[in-house]
């Protein structure tokens, strides 16, 4: 059977403004967890009851560690900020659909904005050939020497251009022109729908991570729906972003807004 | 001390034990049934069932508030036929009581799923009379006490297992509505269906459910609850199953000592996927705890 | 930046903030002035007062819940004549809006109390037709459109102040009583009072409250307290002070956003004595923090 | 003004199963309190929303630390239990009206049961002349120490007859056969009531300290109220335990169960 656990924090601190990395020590919850997939941790406030869903960005099926890294954005993050090593929360996974990884593919390009950033560090982990990062954010970057730790080429945008390119993610790739065989890619809707249309311009196959509010996590309650059609479909359908995706294939996402 | 005794009868129809899950919150089973023993279970209700497939709302669909949450899913469902091939034969795997929850917008169409129903291998049908009736204007079936004295009895006709009518605690005078189902024909009486709630997101200035407002469920809403049960089993014979916030073995006792015979758990799974399980322990320990050996001792003793 | 400007009007009476206490849980002020500068709120809304003075029911009258309380007082006050000689000389001291919260059992019982108050020194009242009417059987006055009209309309007769009316939730339809309320001839409307719970102590097999059933307050009721001020904002045109479960100024941006001109903080003050306060710099921070100088235009804007 | 105020936890231990004694730094809280009186204590816990009154045990105004004593009974309880040395919680007071003392009086009676026996320690510090306690337990006694630290005659009833006298304090008052000239007593109700009758034949004054579930513990809200009546008069009033009382006159209280 599966279960929720609790897990124990083993580092929980700021790598940047609002920016928390935690690591949590929970075997049963890496032992099938793949890139792209993510964890619900537990508040513990009686007032907050639904988990908050956060990516795997490292998991280390020996040590049994997992690494998150989140935003404090509300009240369930802040609380998460506020733990201490030592204490434990409950927590869940791993969830979901994660990235589909192909060892036919040689050249990879990831694209990530802001808080979409953590989950593509275990994909980095888990690709063969050669990769390239493309990063985004607002100010402060972070994980790229995780990134390039990991063998990935890594360019950075800021929004401020304190860091790297001054823009966006799109800005990077009207500066380099890749040309990819797959394409992952995380972050805000807008910078996903732009990365979409660019992709699909280009016909190259992308793979999409999507963001949706959720209860359950595991696809009982049909609260994280997203609309999406099969591939040659005229009718669309509501898919489970937490059992369906979060990863879904470019052409399955309809962008309604 | 001789064995605990959970056994209830719901018109007829005898559970092994009152916990049951709450339609829309476990899906068919399948997702929770990786993380609890579904033949522990007393039924399995599952999600809302239309005569055709509903696409629901659109997204944000879910908002959290302070102690609940609210969700506007909007009855998403594939229809009764893609139900009959593939839930039934899934949970007939188990040794627990199927018991659909039926959608509807129309009487003709709760109508055509119970028919669609009858020769179907399920034991207990849970009328959802929360849903809009579009032929009056959207106002929703249950809360006027003639719709749904008409809607019950319209639905009897066609129904070969047991009707159980799921009330809305949205209404004025809920004893008047469960006498109205009574008067129908209902066998048994599901209490409550969500509150109306809505959120709004201060910082974005707008709602937080694209639906705009949405159903509030949770142990925020377990006192509405809890008075509902108490003042319907006080005034009608039927057998009610319990629900609105149960959280733990306790809370379920206070349903049943309100005078719920069995006991539904719904948002305390999103929150604890074992929460049925551990509901029914907890009944058992109360049990232990004051030496009750059947659980119907307890029901409406206050 | 520009001074905030917070002042807001209900029913042509200008509050310096629309911060206000909440009928019941504040008493008159005095107790709550230990701790509060009753100098700083828009307005003291005082506890319900009666033609003569009530007892109350018996104790236990509280119950916690879950991110809630439920309360039986049951309109214990000491009429209106000790009001008049005690309460308002202590409110007057104060630089704040005096509104009087009038309970009554029949329609004569509450003309009585506003015809008392013609040429008392207040701003404004708040009829709450919660109560029970004593000459229908005991159903409340909150729940039936005609009997809401019939009785504003008949306070109305004698009311010299601005006649707020403060509607019970526990309808099936808040805005056909809010357009009775309107027709009835009401200048404002408080919204909500307590929905309607109970808890039971399944150790002892009984209700915790001696009233059994008692009405639900706090945080955990807001969904559903937002929800009914936006569906009313949209669809009468009188100004509404909203309340139910604010807890912090974020929580009384959530109501003004819905429609709220004025805001009250109840069962929050039990929890934080400053309560009030807090609220009026919570909304002072919002108001900073998106540069919005007048708290007007923020007002229904969602 | 007065405030709720942030207390520094100093000391949570059991001091009997079930029971708890906290000391806690709060000067604020410490100046004005007397023999009678409580505080409210608030959960951190989003779900427990009121307060907890509890009665004040001992105050010392030169350290500004407040003991306090209390029994686990239910959620909150619980939750106060599990606070470590060092932590901070919620904390108001002195509330309500304590104990008369004159110094008129030289022969005192203390009758106290169960966890009505924590605010009489104070009472005992406040009180001079001669002053016999008589406690009663279900079954381990506490705080007895205490009592006679501070120069009272302790006698003991339990009624599994583990220590002291078998039975309750009217065994004990039976034993005894005491001719106080004040007697101060705080516990259950039907020993209240008990006291209350025996006194009353007596014709010994009497104070008495009531409990009721609260919610503001300042007078405003009037959820507390008992029935009382003044001296002489035939109707009664309900009148608020947190603010007229919790102490009242024996003749005052009306017992209506
Ligand atoms: C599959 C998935 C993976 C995610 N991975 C990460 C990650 O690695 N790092 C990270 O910082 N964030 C991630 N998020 C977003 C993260 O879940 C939210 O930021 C977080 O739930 C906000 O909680 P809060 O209590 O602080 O905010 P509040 O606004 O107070 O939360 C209120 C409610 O809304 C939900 N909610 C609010 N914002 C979001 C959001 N953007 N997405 C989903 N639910 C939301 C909360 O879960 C909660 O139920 C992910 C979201 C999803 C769906
Ligand atoms: C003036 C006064 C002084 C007190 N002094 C002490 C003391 O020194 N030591 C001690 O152990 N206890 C004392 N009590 C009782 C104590 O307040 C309760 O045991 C405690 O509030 C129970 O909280 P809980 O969350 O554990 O119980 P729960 O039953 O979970 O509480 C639920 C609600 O009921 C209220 N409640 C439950 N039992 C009581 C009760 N007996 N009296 C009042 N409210 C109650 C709680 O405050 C809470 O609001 C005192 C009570 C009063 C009124
Ligand atoms: C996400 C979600 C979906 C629901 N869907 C249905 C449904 O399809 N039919 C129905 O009758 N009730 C539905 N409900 C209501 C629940 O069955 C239950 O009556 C309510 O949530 C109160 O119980 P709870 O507080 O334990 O969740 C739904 C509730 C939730 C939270
Ligand atoms: C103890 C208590 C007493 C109340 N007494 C009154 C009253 O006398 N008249 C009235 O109109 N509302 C009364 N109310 C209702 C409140 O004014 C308010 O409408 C309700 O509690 C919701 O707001 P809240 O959640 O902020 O408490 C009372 C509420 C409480 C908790
Ligand atoms: S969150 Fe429940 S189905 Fe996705
Ligand atoms: S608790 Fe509010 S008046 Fe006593």
């Amino acid at each position: 059977m599966k279960k929720k656990v609790l897990a124990k924090v083993l580092l929980n601190e700021a790598i940047a403004p609002n920016n928390f990395k935690m690591v949590i020590s929970a075997k049963e919850m890496t032992v099938d967890a793949t890139a792209g997939q993510f964890v619900n941790l537990y508040c513990n406030r009686g007032e907050l009851l639904l988990p908050r869903p956060i990516s795997i960005c490292e998991v280390n099926k020996e040590t049994g560690e997992m690494t998150l890294v989140y935003a404090v954005v509300g009240k369930g993050t802040k609380e998460l900020s506020q733990m201490k090593k030592g204490e434990t929360l409950g927590a869940m996974g791993p969830l979901g659909r994660g990235f589909e990884v192909s060892y036919e593919v040689e050249e990879h390009l990831i694209i990530a904005g802001g808080i979409g950033v953590p989950p593509m560090v275990e994909l980095v982990k888990s690709l063969k050939g050669n990769i390239t990062v493309y990063l985004g954010f607002r100010s402060n970057p972070i994980l790229v020497e995780e990134f390039e730790a990991y063998g990935a080429v890594v360019h950075v945008a800021t929004e401020d251009g304190s860091v790297g390119l001054q823009g966006n993610v799109m800005g990077l790739i009207k500066e380099h022109q890749p040309k990819p065989q797959m394409i992952y890619s995380c972050g805000p809707k807008p910078m996903l729908k732009a990365v979409a249309d660019w992709s699909k311009a280009e016909d190259i196959p992308t793979q999409l991570s999507l963001e949706e509010r959720m209860a359950c996590g595991i696809g009982a309650c049909l609260v994280c729906t997203c609309r999406t059609k099969k591939q040659e479909d005229t009718d669309w359908e509501n898919r489970r972003v937490c059992k369906d995706g979060p990863v879904f294939w470019r052409d399955e996402v309809i962008w309604n807004d | 001390m001789t064995k605990l005794d959970l056994r209830v009868n719901i018109a007829g129809v005898e559970l092994k034990n009152p916990v049951m899950t709450a339609s829309g919150t476990f899906g068919s089973g399948k997702e929770y049934g990786e993380y609890v023993d579904l033949n522990r279970l007393g039924a399995v209700v599952v999600k809302g069932i239309a005569s055709t497939p509903w696409k629901g709302n659109a997204s944000p669909r879910v908002a959290e508030t302070y102690g609940g949450m609210l969700n506007s899913v909007g009855l998403q469902n594939p229809g009764v036929e893609e139900f009959i091939k593939t839930d039934i034969p899934f949970l007939r795997g188990y040794d627990t009581k199927i018991i659909v929850n039926i959608a509807g917008r129309t009487v003709e169409d709760y109508c055509a799923v119970v028919e669609r129903l009858g020769d179907a291998d399920v034991d207990l049908l849970e009328l959802n009379i929360s849903c809009p009736n579009v032929k009056e204007g959207g106002v929703c079936f249950g809360t006027d006490p003639r719709m749904v004295e008409h809607v019950v009895k319209e639905v009897k006709k066609y129904a070969k297992q047991p009707l159980i009518v799921k009330l809305t605690p949205n209404v004025t005078d809920i004893v008047a509505i469960a006498k109205a189902a009574e008067a129908g024909g209902a066998d048994s009486l599901s209490l409550i269906n969500t509150l109306l709630g809505m959120v709004i997101d201060i910082h974005k200035r707008k709602p937080v459910l694209a639906n705009v407002v949405g159903g509030f469920s949770g142990p925020a809403i377990k006192p509405v609850a809890v008075r509902i049960v108490y003042q319907v089993a006080k005034s009608t014979n039927l057998p009610i199953i319990g629900m609105g916030g149960i959280m733990t073995g306790e809370d379920a006792i206070e349903f049943i000592q309100a005078g719920a015979t069995g006991v539904a758990v719904g948002t305390a799974n999103f929150i604890n996927p074992t929460a049925t399980i551990d509901v029914l322990e907890g009944i058992e320990g109360y049990m232990k705890q004051y030496g009750e050996e059947n659980i119907n001792n307890l029901r409406g003793i206050v």
